[in-house]
């Protein structure tokens, strides 16, 4: 289990083949990436605060779930925080199993609890100023599916 | 002594981002009630705490979980990682 | 939409770094890889069968498919014949979408699709002797939660 | 005159990967009992068809489907890609 907090920017494709490269016998290999979104063509940046201390422990946290609810014989996750472009890399997890339902599921859950448990908090500046983004309901929604054992 | 940090929205509107208070709050309501009464500023930040999360001693906790033995209390905005 | 058919092997990350580097605006990628395994330390190879222009046209009419039930900013799929060696990437898919969910189930329906509906034998060859990969049940039954639209 | 293609242990058993077939059969079922019908080692390839899959013109099929108009007819075992 790799986790990495982190301001500089990431290449995904070259952590996936170095997180390809050290698994022994895994079969099935899922990621998930997530990049800024500018839809609208008129974001300046994202910005990412986050609590030093909590987040590490959040993180891990969530891993070691991962990692006891699912066969898996590795994880990763990685997440930034400070200031992105649009384009960039906020964050990705990877997960590897022998068996693909497990790799995907594993996978789901890490993003599922990222969003929400977590503490990150994004906050989009464009040319008329900034504005934090909301959480979601969907994405409060989306943890209940974990809430009995796989 | 306690310290109270704020995230995000909630220490743009209260003006810090950390704080050493000197409290008998019981529980996190209390703490609350007690910052509330203090300015302005807390009492806009504090207005609906059902859209604010605490953390204490950085586990996510509830507004009525009880200070007692609580070095760190962290009040934020529902997250948005990932 | 991008669908390689190849011989050769390949990286999952500079695949994916490159699937992801021409996407608009899309927030979401989600990758799969297949990796030959080999648990028991016994394989010599792999050697995968297929069956040449019915596998462009089903890998064609897979991702059509994922692209017409779910709003998709690409996807790739990336599949191997021929002889390969243990730990070697098989075949990934990546799919990528304003919306994590929407990534990860096109994802999702692609590997079910592919496992069970793409015209792909696998054969492994060991010290002993080789045989042919049973199809499994499982497989089958997962194309099963398709069956209505999303 | 149909072309009838083996893949995987069919290919094996039968002992070609493909080979131009004179036949009248209507259906698929019919061309497999005409198959059977020629010597062991196609008896042995087809004596479950359960346990094999059949693509007309290179899009999956059922047994008892027509053959009208087809050019390509391909037995093969369950895929198994991905």
């Amino acid at each position: 289990m790799e986790i990495r907090l982190q301001q500089a920017p990431f290449l995904p494709g070259a952590l996936l083949d170095a997180f390809t490269a050290r698994l022994g016998g895994a079969g099935a290999v899922v990621s998930f990436t997530g990049i800024v979104r500018d839809e609208a063509g008129t974001l300046g940046a994202m910005e990412i605060e986050h609590y030093p201390g909590m987040t590490e422990r959040a993180l891990e946290q969530i891993g070691r779930e991962a990692m006891a609810r699912w066969t898996l014989a590795d994880l990763l996750i990685v997440h930034r925080h400070g200031r992105l472009a649009p384009g960039e890399p906020i964050m990705m997890v990877a997960t590897a199993s022998s068996h693909r339902a497990a790799a995907f599921e594993s996978a789901e859950f890490l993003m599922d609890y990222l969003k929400s448990r977590a503490p990150f908090w994004k906050k989009e500046i464009g040319a008329d100023g900034a504005a934090w983004v909301a959480a979601k309901d969907a994405d409060e929604d989306a943890l209940g599916r974990w809430s009995s054992e796989p | 002594m306690i310290d109270v940090l704020y995230f995000a929205w909630v220490r743009e509107r209260i003006g810090l981002p950390k704080e050493r208070v000197e409290t008998d709050a019981a529980t996190v309501a209390e703490l609350v009630e007690e910052l509330k009464a203090r300015e302005a500023r807390y009492a806009a930040a504090f207005e609906d705490v059902s859209a604010l999360r605490v953390a204490l001693d950085q586990d996510l906790a509830d507004f009525d979980a009880s200070l007692r033995g609580v070095r760190e209390v962290a009040f934020f905005p529902p997250m948005t990682g990932g």
